[in-house]
C-alpha cells in the first residue's frame, strides 16, 4: 500500500500494537480471576515465568527480522543447561559454569550461522538438522539422564523473593530486560543492525550493495546463540538441573513470541518490544487459565482463541489508524 | 468468599499430565476424598503434558492462587524442589505423590516402590521364560525418574537369571504410542528371534503391542508391561500379555489428598514421610480376583 | 602516465547454460566520458555490465579498471574500487527508510554504530542533487511510487565518490522534468572526470547526453563511434539488423460506442477522473510522476477502492474485483513488472495463460502441451527472446519479460486494455511492433487506455490524450492539437496554477 | 524443438534431486545395516511407517506451495482419531466412522482456510491458534484419555501383511499411492493447481490476473484438511485407539518432509513425489539406525546429519547439473 504521509507514525505499531493487545488480555484476566491474579507477588511470578521464552525470543527477533529461522533453540537451551551442570559438577565456580553455558549457546548459534552461509540450504533445514544434532549432544554429555548439580546462586537468578527487596523482581529478569534494550540499540543504531533489516528485506539489494550478507548472517546467528545460551542459563536456573530433555518444543513458543509480536517470518519486520509483548501474552493467558483451573483442554482451546484474538485486534486497530 | 459458612479448604492436585488412563485415576481417588474431606479440588495438570517448566509455572500459579495444600506428581525430583519450597515458604503444604522429590519441603511421599516394580516385572518375565531364552527391554523417555527406576529395577533383577539374555535396552519409545510402536517394529525386524520383551509404562506396553501383533509374534513372544488401560486388560485376557505390574495410582491420589488435608487441619499430627502403595503384577490367570480387578479398573466413573 | 581508458573490458564470454549471453564483447571507456549502450532486448547488455559490477563472473575475457587488473569478487569489492552500477530492475529493501536505503552498505559509521545525522545529510543531498529533496526521507521505501523508487536508487550512485557510474535503464520510469535533472548529475559527473556508462532504450536520450556508443547485438558488439557521427537510422541497423520503415505506424481504426466510463472518480491518490473511452479508441494519459494515474487505471481495475463516482464498464456500472473486471474484458498491465507484473518463478507458459486457462482445458483438465504450444505461438507473434516456453520468467531479459506481461492481455483477449507503461525496457524495434499490435487491436475494436510517460509514443500512438495532474484528470483533446510542450505544459502549468 | 531438452531437464529437478538423497541414504543403510534392514519385510515395515507423515505431507505440499503453512495437522490427526473412535463406539459402520474422520479434518481444514482469508493474519499465527483449538478440542471429546474402538477393519489398512498376497502392500499404502498421484495431477493439471503455484509465487500477480485467491485459498485448506484426515484415518488404524496425544509434533515431521522435498516455505514451489521422498528419508534413517542398536543420542545427531547432507547432495546435484 501506498502511504508515505505515514512514515513516523510508521515505526511504532510493530510493537505498540502487541502492547495493546497485552494490556487488554491483562485487564480481562484481572476482572476475571481477580486479586490473586493481578497481584504483585503474581505479576512478579508472571515475569518469572516469561523469563526464559523472553531470552529465546530476542535472539530469535535478530534472526527473524534477517529473514532467516531457527529451530534449534529448545536444543540449545538444553545443551546450555547439561553444560552448566557438568561445569558446576566438575568444581568450576558458578560465574564460569554461566558462562560456559551462554558461551556453548554462541557456538551453536555460530555453527548454524555457518552452515546457513556455507551450505545455500533454507535455515529451516540447517536448524532442523541441529535441533536434532543439538539435542542429541546434550544427552550423549549428561549420559542420558539429568544431571544434579551443587545449588549455588545461580539456582537463584530467578527467586520470586530478590535479596535486597528494592530491586524489585529477580537479578535475571532485570538482565533480561538490560539485553532487551541492548538489542532494541544493536538493531536500530548499528550497522550490523540495520543490515539485519536489509537482508531480511531483500537479500539480494543488500548484497548488491555491497553488505556483507554471509558475515552478518553468522553475527546475528552467534548472538542469537549468545541470547539462547542465556535462556539455556534461566532454564538452569529454574530447574536447578542440566536437564537434556528441557525446553522440548520451546522453539514454537520463542518463534510464536515473535510473530505475534508483529515479527514477519519472511524477514525485514519484527521488535523487540513486540516480542517481549508476545512472551508476557503467552504466560498471562496460561497463569490466569491456569489459575482459574479450568480443564487443560479448555485451557487449550481458549489460549488458542486468544493469541488469534489479540492479533486480530492488532491488525484491526493497525489498519483502522493506518491507511487514508 | 464472603459467606458465613466455614471457610473451605481448597486443594490443588496437579499430576504431569492429564490424558491418561492413570491420571484418570488418581483424579478419581483425589475427588473421593475431597468428598469424604469435605474440601475444593483443583485439578490442574502442565498445560503441555510431560513439560517440567509448564509444571512449575502450575505451582506457582496455585501458590498464587493461596490454596491451602498442594498434591503434587512432581515431572523432575530436583526442579520441582524450588517451587515447593517456595510453597511452603508461603505457608502452603505439599504432599508429593508417585514420583520422587528432593529436600525436606513437603510433608510426605505417596508412590510405589518403581525399582521395585521393575524388579517384578524382570521376575514375572524369568518365571513365564522358564528362565531360558534372550529378551528386549524398550525405554521410555530420557531423564524421566520414575521409568528410569524401573528400568533399572527389571535390569538389576534380569540379572539374577543366567538363562536369560538381554538384546537390548537402550531404545527409547518417547512418549508417544505412535513413536513407541515404530521403536517396537524396528526392534522386532532387528530381533526376530527374540523370546520375551520388558515395557517400563503404559504407552511402551501399548506401542509394543500393536507392533506385536502386526509381526504375527502376539502371544508367541512373552511380554510384560506396566500400568494398565482398556487395550491392555484385553490383551492380558488373551493372553498376548503376560504380566502387567501395577501401580496404584486411585489410592494415591485419595491418600494424598487425606494426608494434606490431615495435616492443615492439625499441624501436628504425625504423618509418615514415605507411604508405599505397593505393587503387584497381573496375569492372565489373576486378573478376575477382586485385588487385581481393582487395580486394573479403578473405579473411575463413579468419581469423574 | 595515467591509462587512456578508465575501463576497458577486453574478450567477455558469459553463458547461462545454453544461451550464449555475452559472447566476446570488448568496451573501453575513457574518463570523463558518458558512454552509451544500446540494443535489443536481451543483447546483453544488463549481462555486461552486471559483469562489470561483479554480480556476474565472466567464462573468460578480462578487465582493466585505469589499467590495472580488475576482476572483483563481488559487488562490494567493485563497489570499493569505485564502480557504482544502478539496476534495471529496482533493487531496494522495502522495510528500510529511503535514507537507509540510499547508503545502504556505505553507512556512515564509527565503530559500527550509524551516524543517522550524517546519513540523513548525505541521503538528503544526494535527492537534493535530483531535484527531490521533498522525499521523505524517513519514509519506507515500500510506501513510495515506482517513480520515487528510481529517484531513490539513482540518489545511491551520488553518494559515493564514483570511477565509473553505469546507469541500467534509470529512466523507464521517470518523467521528463526529472529525466533533464538527471542529465544534470551525469553531466556534472562528467565534469569531475568520471565515465558514465548508460543503457537506455530511448535513442532520443542518448543523442542528448552521450558522447560515444556501442551497439550490442546477440551478446557482440555489432558497432559503435562518436555520437555525432551516427544518425539514428543507422544505429538502429546496427541493432536489428535493418531498417525500421515506420515506428509509428497508424492504421486506419473507426471508434464505436463507449465500453469504459469514468464519472467523477476518486480513489486513493486519484481525485477526481471522468472519461468515456470507446471501442477502437487509443486514449492516451499523460502526466507526472505521482500525478494518479496508476491508480487511476488500478481503481478502475478494482485494486484499490472507489471512494466516490463510478466505473462503467460496457452497460454494467459499478464496482468489480479483478477477477470481475477480467471477466468482463478488462485488462491491467502493472507498472511494475517484477512486484507485480509477473510471477518470477513460474514460467513463460503459466505466465502467459494465468488470467485464461480455459482454452487448454479438456475435461477440467488442464493440456499443459495445448498450453506450451499457445505460449510458443506469442513468443514468436512479439518476439520475445526465450529458450522455451517453460523456462522461468526471471531468467528473461527485462524487456522480454515485459512483453510476456503485455501478451498475457493479448493471449486473454481483453476488450478493454489498460496499459501502464506498457514499453517499459523495450528495445526499439519491439516497441514498433508493440505500437502496431497496439495499432490492430484498435482496428479489431478493442478499446486501449495507455498511460506513459514517454511523450512521442503517447503523441505517435493515441488517438485522444488526456493529461492528469495532481489526482484531476484534465479535458482530452485528439493527439493532433497537443505537442509535447502543451502536455508538459499542462501537466506542471496546472500544478502551479493550482498553488 | 530446440527447447524440449531445456524444458523438461526443468521440470525434474525438484523431485528428482530429493529421489537420489533417498536412494543413496538407502543404499548407504543397506551396506551398512544389512539384510535385516533391506530385507522385504522391513522395507513394507517402513512403508507403512511412512504413510501417516507421507499423506500429511501430501496436503502440506498444496498448501506450502501456495504460500501457507499449517501449523495445526498434528492436532487435526489427533481429532480425526478420537471422532472415528467415537464413531465406532456409537455403533457406526467403520466406512461411515472412515469418513467421519477424513471429514472432520476436511471441516478443520476449510476453518483453518476461512481464518486465513478472512482475518488476514499470517497462516503461521491463525494455525497456531488452531493447533490448540483442536487439540484441546480432542482431548475435550475424548473425555482427556484413550478412546477404546472395537477392531474393525480399519485397524487392517496397514497390516504388514495384506490379505491376497499379490497386494504386496496393505491398502493404507496403496490409498496414499493413489492419493499421491491425485494431488500431483490436481497440481499439474487443473486451474486450480496452476492457481495455488500463482498465488505462492506472487500473489499480486495472481490477484492480477483475476485469480481468486481468497477462493483458491479456502479450497487449498480444505483439500489440505481432507488429506491430513485421512493421515488420521491410518493414525487410526495403526493405534487402534482414538487418541488425543497422538501425532504431538508432527507437525515438524510433516513441514520438513515437504521442506526436505523441495518445497519452498515462501511458496510457489514444491513437488509430491519430493515430499514423499522427504517423508520416506526421514523412516529410512530411523529406522536403519535403531537398527543398528546405536544409541538413541547417537541417533539424534546422526539424523540431523544426514537430513542436512542429503538436502546439500540435491543442492550440489541441481547446481551441477541445472543452469547458474
Ligand atoms: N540469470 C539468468 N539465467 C539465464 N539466462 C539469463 C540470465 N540472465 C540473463 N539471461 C539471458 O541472457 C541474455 C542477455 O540478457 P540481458 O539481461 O543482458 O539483456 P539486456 O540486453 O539487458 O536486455 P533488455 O534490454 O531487455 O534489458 C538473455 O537472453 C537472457 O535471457
Ligand atoms: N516523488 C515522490 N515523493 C513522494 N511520494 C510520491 C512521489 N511520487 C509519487 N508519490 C506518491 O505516489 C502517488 C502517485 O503514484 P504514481 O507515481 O504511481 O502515479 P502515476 O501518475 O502513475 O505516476 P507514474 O506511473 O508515472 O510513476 C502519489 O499520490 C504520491 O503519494
Ligand atoms: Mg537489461
Ligand atoms: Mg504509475
Amino acid at each position: 500500500m501506498k502511504n508515505s504521509p505515514l512514515s513516523t507514525r510508521f515505526r511504532i505499531p510493530a510493537s505498540f500494537g502487541s502492547l495493546l493487545g497485552l494490556a487488554v488480555v491483562f485487564l480481562l484476566f484481572s476482572l476475571w480471576a481477580g486479586p490473586p491474579f493481578y497481584s504483585r507477588y503474581n505479576q512478579v511470578t508472571m515475569l518469572t515465568q516469561s523469563v526464559i521464552v523472553a531470552a529465546g525470543a530476542l535472539g530469535m527477533t535478530l534472526i527473524i527480522i534477517a529473514g532467516g529461522i531457527d529451530l534449534s533453540v529448545g536444543s540449545m537451551i538444553a545443551l546450555s543447561t547439561v553444560v552448566i551442570a557438568r561445569a558446576l559438577l566438575a568444581g568450576a565456580p558458578p560465574t564460569w559454569a554461566a558462562l560456559a553455558g551462554v558461551a556453548v549457546g554462541g557456538v551453536c548459534g555460530a555453527l548454524n550461522g555457518f552452515l546457513v552461509t556455507r551450505l545455500g540450504l533454507v535455515p529451516f533445514i540447517i536448524t532442523l538438522g541441529t535441533l536434532l544434532i543439538f539435542r542429541g549432544a546434550a544427552t550423549g554429555l549428561s549420559g542420558e539422564q539429568k544431571i544434579d548439580a551443587p545449588i549455588t546462586w545461580l539456582n537463584e537468578m530467578l527467586t520470586k523473593f530478590p535479596s535486597p527487596s528494592w530491586t524489585l523482581v529477580a537479578v535475571g529478569v532485570w538482565l533480561t530486560v538490560l539485553l532487551a534494550i541492548a538489542v532494541a540499540v544493536v538493531l536500530r543504531n548499528t550497522v550490523l543492525g540495520r543490515h539485519a533489516f536489509a537482508i531480511g528485506s531483500n537479500e539480494a539489494t543488500a548484497r548488491l550493495c555491497g553488505v556483507r550478507v554471509e558475515r552478518v548472517k553468522l553475527y546475528i546467528y552467534t548472538i542469537g546463540g549468545l541470547l539462547t545460551g542465556f535462556a539455556g542459563l534461566m532454564q538452569f536456573s529454574r530447574l536447578t538441573v542440566g536437564d537434556p530433555t528441557a525446553a522440548k518444543g520451546m522453539e514454537l513458543d520463542i518463534i510464536a513470541s515473535v510473530v505475534i509480536g508483529g515479527g514477519s517470518l519472511s524477514g525485514g519486520r519484527g521488535s523487540v518490544a513486540g516480542s517481549l509483548a508476545g512472551a508476557l501474552l503467552m504466560t498471562i493467558i496460561r497463569s490466569g487459565l491456569s489459575m482459574k483451573g479450568v480443564p487443560n483442554w479448555v485451557q487449550d482451546v481458549l489460549t488458542g482463541v486468544i493469541i488469534v484474538g489479540a492479533v486480530t485486534l492488532d491488525r484491526l486497530r493497525r489498519e483502522s489508524g493506518g491507511s487514508e | 468468599g464472603g459467606s458465613n459458612a466455614p471457610h473451605r479448604l481448597t486443594i490443588a492436585v496437579i499430576p504431569m499430565g492429564t490424558t491418561h488412563e492413570y491420571w484418570k485415576a488418581i483424579h478419581a481417588g483425589a475427588v473421593k476424598a475431597a468428598r469424604e474431606e469435605n474440601v475444593e479440588l483443583v485439578w490442574k495438570g502442565p498445560q503441555k503434558e510431560d513439560d517440567r517448566t509448564q509444571q512449575i509455572a502450575v505451582v506457582e500459579d496455585m501458590v498464587s492462587r493461596r490454596v491451602n495444600g498442594i498434591v503434587l506428581a512432581p515431572l523432575d525430583g530436583t526442579g520441582l524442589a524450588k517451587p515447593v519450597a517456595e510453597a511452603r515458604r508461603a505457608g502452603i503444604p505439599s504432599v508429593i505423590v508417585d514420583s520422587g522429590l528432593q529436600g525436606e519441603d513437603y510433608i510426605s511421599f505417596i508412590a510405589t516402590d518403581n525399582y521395585k516394580g521393575g524388579r517384578l516385572g524382570a521376575r514375572r518375565l524369568a518365571e513365564i521364560l522358564n528362565g531360558q531364552g534372550s529378551v528386549i527391554m524398550m525405554r521410555v523417555m530420557v531423564g524421566a525418574e520414575s521409568t528410569m527406576r524401573r528400568e533399572q529395577g527389571f535390569l538389576d533383577e534380569i540379572r539374577n537369571f543366567p538363562g536369560i539374555r538381554v538384546l537390548s535396552d537402550n531404545q527409547y519409545g518417547g512418549i508417544t504410542t505412535e513413536t513407541a510402536y515404530q521403536t517396537g517394529e524396528n526392534l522386532l525386524n532387528r530381533f526376530p528371534d527374540v523370546n520375551g520383551v520388558f515395557c517400563p509404562n503404559e504407552s511402551t506396553t501399548f506401542g509394543m503391542l500393536r507392533a506385536l501383533t502386526d509381526a504375527g509374534k502376539a502371544g508367541k513372544v512373552k511380554f510384560v508391561g506396566f500400568d494398565s488401560s482398556e487395550k491392555l486388560i484385553a490383551a492380558l485376557r488373551q493372553k498376548q500379555l503376560h504380566g502387567l505390574v501395577l501401580q496404584n495410582p486411585f489410592r494415591m491420589g485419595e491418600l494424598g489428598v487425606k494426608t494434606v488435608v490431615r495435616h492443615i487441619r492439625d499441624p501436628h499430627a504425625p504423618i509418615e514421610k514415605r507411604i508405599d502403595t505397593g505393587a503387584v503384577v497381573a496375569t492372565p490367570e489373576n486378573m478376575d480376583t477382586p485385588e487385581i480387578r481393582q487395580l486394573l479398573v479403578p473405579p473411575v466413573n463413579q468419581y469423574l | 602516465m595515467p591509462a587512456p581508458y578508465r575501463i576497458e573490458m577486453l574478450g567477455l564470454r558469459k553463458a547461462f547454460g545454453a544461451t550464449v549471453a555475452l559472447d566476446g564483447v570488448d568496451l573501453c571507456v575513457p574518463p570523463g566520458v558518458v558512454h552509451a549502450l544500446i540494443g535489443e532486448n536481451g543483447a546483453g547488455k544488463s549481462t555486461l555490465m552486471k559483469v562489470l559490477s561483479g554480480v556476474q563472473r565472466p567464462d573468460a575475457g578480462r578487465m582493466l579498471l585505469d589499467g590495472d587488473p580488475y576482476a572483483p569478487s563481488g559487488p562490494l569489492e567493485a563497489r570499493r574500487r569505485g564502480v557504482v552500477m544502478i539496476y534495471q530492475e529496482l533493487a531496494l529493501a522495502p522495510h528500510l527508510s529511503v535514507a537507509e536505503n540510499i547508503l545502504l552498505g556505505i553507512e556512515p559509521a564509527s565503530r559500527g554504530w550509524i551516524r543517522r545525522r550524517k546519513l540523513e545529510e548525505q541521503a538528503r543531498e544526494a535527492l537534493a542533487a535530483l531535484g527531490h529533496g521533498e522525499i521523505r526521507l524517513h519514509a519506507p521505501v515500500s510506501g513510495l511510487s515506482v517513480g520515487a523508487q528510481q529517484l531513490v536508487e539513482l540518489a545511491r550512485a551520488l553518494v559515493l565518490d564514483a570511477r565509473v557510474v553505469v546507469l541500467d535503464e534509470p529512466t523507464s520510469s521517470l518523467a521528463a522534468a526529472d529525466l533533464s535533472r538527471l542529465f544534470e548529475v551525469i553531466r556534472r559527473l562528467r565534469e569531475r572526470g568520471v565515465s558514465v556508462i548508460y543503457i537506455s532504450h530511448f535513442l532520443e536520450e542518448v543523442e542528448q547526453i552521450a558522447d560515444r556508443f556501442t551497439v550490442l547485438r546477440d551478446g557482440r558488439s555489432a558497432g559503435g563511434g562518436l555520437i555525432g557521427e551516427a544518425d539514428r537510422s543507422r544505429i538502429v541497423e546496427m541493432m536489428i539488423g535493418r531498417q525500421i520503415s515506420e515506428m509509428f505506424p497508424r492504421l486506419p481504426h473507426p471508434t464505436g460506442e463507449p465500453v469504459l466510463e469514468l464519472a467523477d472518480l476518486a480513489a486513493p491518490g486519484v481525485r477526481s477522473a471522468s472519461l468515456v473511452l470507446r471501442r477502437g479508441e487509443i486514449f492516451g494519459v499523460a502526466g507526472l510522476i505521482g500525478a494518479g494515474r496508476s491508480e487511476m487505471l488500478r481503481a478502475v481495475f478494482g485494486l484499490l477502492p472507489v471512494r466516490r463516482g463510478w466505473v462503467k464498464v460496457a452497460t454494467v456500472a459499478g464496482p468489480g474485483s479483478p477477477a470481475e473486471r477480467l471477466a468482463q474484458g478488462v485488462g491491467l498491465l502493472s507498472e511494475d513488472r517484477k512486484g507485480e507484473g509477473l510471477a518470477q518463478s513460474l514460467s513463460l507458459a503459466d505466465n502467459l495463460t494465468l488470467s485464461n486457462l480455459k482454452p487448454y482445458l479438456r475435461h477440467g483438465w488442464l493440456d499443459r502441451s495445448a498450453q506450451s504450444r499457445a505460449a510458443l505461438d506469442w513468443v514468436e507473434k512479439i518476439s520475445i527472446k526465450a529458450p522455451g516456453p517453460r523456462v522461468p520468467v526471471f531468467s528473461l531479459s527485462g524487456g522480454n519479460q515485459q512483453k510476456v506481461a503485455l501478451a498475457r492481455l493479448l493471449h486473454h483477449d481483453c476488450d478493454v486494455l489498460l496499459l501502464d507503461e506498457p514499453t517499459r525496457g523495450i528495445d526499439v524495434a519491439s516497441k514498433a511492433q508493440i505500437y502496431e499490435l497496439i495499432g490492430k487491436l484498435a482496428q479489431t475494436g478493442k478499446a486501449i487506455l495507455f498511460v506513459s510517460s514517454y511523450l512521442p509514443e503517447l503523441l505517435g500512438v493515441c488517438d485522444t490524450i488526456a493529461v492528469m495532474c495532481r489526482g484531476r484528470l484534465g479535458e482530452k483533446a485528439p493527439a493532433g492539437e497537443w505537442t509535447e510542450h502543451a502536455i508538459m505544459t499542462a501537466a506542471t502549468g496546472a500544478r502551479e496554477a493550482a498553488r
